[in-house]
């Protein structure tokens, strides 16, 4: 059993660094957006997995900080990426949609 | 399959990295930055560190990556600039002749380290059951090297009067950020009612479990602080000026209520720190409690960053 | 190969790509996320350390664990001032690098522009 | 009953790995960053989901499924405010589909 927790996590994990590759790579704001956002859902996927492989409880206590905190920096990303995209905007002198 | 997992792990994580030095725009490299902080995590659970873990997820991971994203999107208009000052071909080709030679030599430490390791492991846990706490770390932190806790604590007090020294005159004790702008329908703002108490209420268990499991104050008070700065960034409330009396008290009290205890050790146990015989565990818990909201005080002041607005 | 040099042939790799990182950026947050990686790069090592101590029915040796512990909180105290000072820089200069605007490239101009 | 609860673990894991390789198709081949954003929130949540679900048979207690639950709760509420709010900066109007911001950027040099 912990060898296949160790296979999935390990699969997660380089799924997450497939849709990486491509996320990155694409020019913009919103796709680096998504890069973090893929990462909040993706990693912590992959690290529980990874934890209960190890078979450690305490872990757990571990990637529930990580939700927490992965919340609130990708949000704190994604917001400081609307700012900018905003700005851009605001400087082409293009209708907001607001 | 353990292998398998330490390789997909490194390769993501050397990934990410050679992505934040390489990338063309600093939003770009801070945003492999973020991931390459949870990846981080992982690699110190794959080392059995879990404490550290836990501090890496919540300061490594979380605040540092916050306050470098904030300050991307300051310098954003300095980005064309920047990217005209590459330097030249060679001085690159120099660079990298100088990094792979440290990498090197790093990597050929690893690989000398002798077969048997030095480690004070068994000495922690002969002597864990005098401080009463059932985590290694929580005792080693607290008790057997106390004085650099408290020395830490400090630094971060440092830190912050050397912030909040950067600030222009106008602005000198005033409010830090920009001034805030709520939407009051947004689903950000929905969060920042949503989030908080249940971040509380993590942050506190997170504080008391360390006693005996991975946690501890640190751990605690970052979530406090991601709350406080969730909140601060949806706009419901504003950051208090940094001259405000009851900010500062709060500020200094959980380094001074540290520093009065380790002087009545000084006093009852005869050593600066030691505490009374049998009574370790409850001074421990009573300097965890006040530490964590001035750490948590401390940590959003440092985050948002030097006053820019003048008091009104 | 166990997992202990495995990741700390990896620490090797993270100071080197900092190091690199920090010579050749020339935007000083760059640098200083360069600096940052070398100093996880450190960190690293330091948790290899204390993972081989491993002894007693410890995952590791705890006092290089809680110094890790301590170091990371302190790096997080440097970058926010480090963050701090660039800041002011660019308030001051509206450049976030430590070339002259005027186009005389000096390395140690650091001191001149504040 | 073990046996049970392995075969139980496996499948769901696997379904969750099975949407995490749906979402990097998702975001590979579609054409444009609102379908992208639509395969990455739906299908890695779903992912997460079934991992968290084919996690509980292998956890011994109670108190530790409540946490995983509490962990899967707040990924959603954080996957969701955050894909709001990247949907609202395509509508704003990044130029990520028009390709000149990396042009922009090779101007200046």
């Amino acid at each position: 059993m912990d060898n296949f927790l160790a296979g999935a996590s390990a699969f997660v994990f380089l799924m997450v660094a497939a849709g990486l590759v491509c996320v990155l790579r694409r020019p913009g704001y919103v796709d680096r957006m998504m890069a973090v956002q893929l990462f909040a859902t993706g990693g912590i996927a992959a690290m529980l997995l990874m934890s209960a492989s190890q078979g450690s409880e305490a872990v757990i206590n571990v990637v529930l900080t990580l939700s927490i905190l992965a919340a609130f920096a990708a949000i704190a990303f994604v917001k400081a990426g609307l700012v900018l995209v905003e700005d851009e905007a605001a400087v082409r002198g293009e209708d907001t949609g607001k | 399959m353990t292998l398998a997992l330490d390789s997909a792990l490194a390769l993501l994580f050397l990934g990410l990295a050679t992505w934040t030095i390489f990338a063309r725009e600093t939003f770009a490299s801070v945003a492999g930055f973020l991931p390459y902080g949870l990846l981080l995590t992982a690699v110190w659970l794959r080392l059995a560190a879990i404490d550290v873990a836990m501090t890496e997820a919540a300061i490594g991971a979380g605040l540092t990556g916050v306050l470098l994203v904030g300050a991307a999107a300051r310098l954003r208009s300095t980005e064309a600039a920047a990217a005209a000052e590459r330097p030249r071909v060679l001085t690159r080709l120099l660079a990298a002749i100088v990094s792979i030679a440290v990498a090197g030599v790093v990597a050929v430490c690893v690989l000398l380290l002798p077969p048997s390791a030095p480690t004070l492991a068994p000495e922690v846990v002969a002597n864990i059951a005098a401080t009463g706490v059932g985590n290694p770390i929580t005792a080693v932190l607290l008790s057997f090297r106390a004085m650099d806790t408290l020395l830490e604590a400090v630094v971060l007090l440092f830190a912050l009067i050397g912030v909040w020294s950067l600030a222009p005159d106008r602005a000198w004790g005033g409010r830090p950020g920009p001034a805030p702008v709520s939407d009051p329908n947004g689903t950000l703002t929905y969060l920042a009612r949503v989030l908080p108490p249940i971040g509380i209420v993590v942050a506190v268990y997170i504080l008391w479990v360390g006693a005996d499991d991975p946690g501890g104050k640190f751990q605690g008070a970052t979530i406090l602080a991601a709350m406080w700065l969730l909140v601060l960034m949806a706009g419901l409330a504003d950051a208090p000026p940094v001259s405000g009396r009851g900010l500062r008290t709060g500020l200094i009290i959980g380094p001074a209520i540290f520093i009065a205890i380790g002087c009545l050790g000084a006093v009852t146990a005869g050593a600066f720190l030691a505490y009374p015989q049998g009574h370790a565990k409850l001074w421990i818990i009573v300097i965890e409690v006040a530490l964590m909201p001035s750490l948590a005080i401390t940590l959003v002041l440092l985050l948002v960053g030097a006053p820019q607005r003048a008091m009104t | 190969m166990t997992s202990t040099t495995f990741f700390g042939l990896c620490a090797a790799a993270l100071v080197g790509l900092g190091c690199y990182g920090l010579i050749v950026n020339a935007q000083l947050l760059r640098k200083l996320l360069a600096f940052n990686l070398i100093g996880h790069g450190v960190f690293l090592v330091c948790a290899i350390i204390a993972h081989r101590g491993a002894a007693d029915g410890l995952g590791g040796d705890p006092v290089p664990q809680a110094l890790l512990i301590t170091a990371i909180v302190v790096a997080f105290a440097a970058s926010a001032l480090a963050v701090a000072l660039i800041l002011r820089l660019f308030e001051e200069t509206g450049s976030a690098s430590l070339t002259r605007s005027d186009g005389l490239a000096k390395s140690d101009t650091a001191e001149q522009e504040h | 009953m073990s046996g049970v609860a392995d075969i139980f673990t496996m499948a769901l894991v696997s379904a969750g790995g099975f949407f995490f390789f749906a979402g990097v198709i998702g975001l590979l081949r579609f054409p444009d960053a609102c379908t992208r954003l639509h395969a990455l929130t739906k299908a890695d949540n779903l992912g997460l989901g079934l991992v968290i679900l084919g996690l509980l048979p292998q956890i011994g207690s109670i108190q530790l499924a409540l946490k995983l639950m509490v962990i899967w709760f707040l990924v959603l509420l954080a996957s969701a405010t955050c894909s709001q709010l990247i949907g609202r900066a395509i509508r704003r109007g990044d130029r990520s589909n028009v390709p000149d911001l990396t042009d922009a950027a090779e101007e200046s040099r």
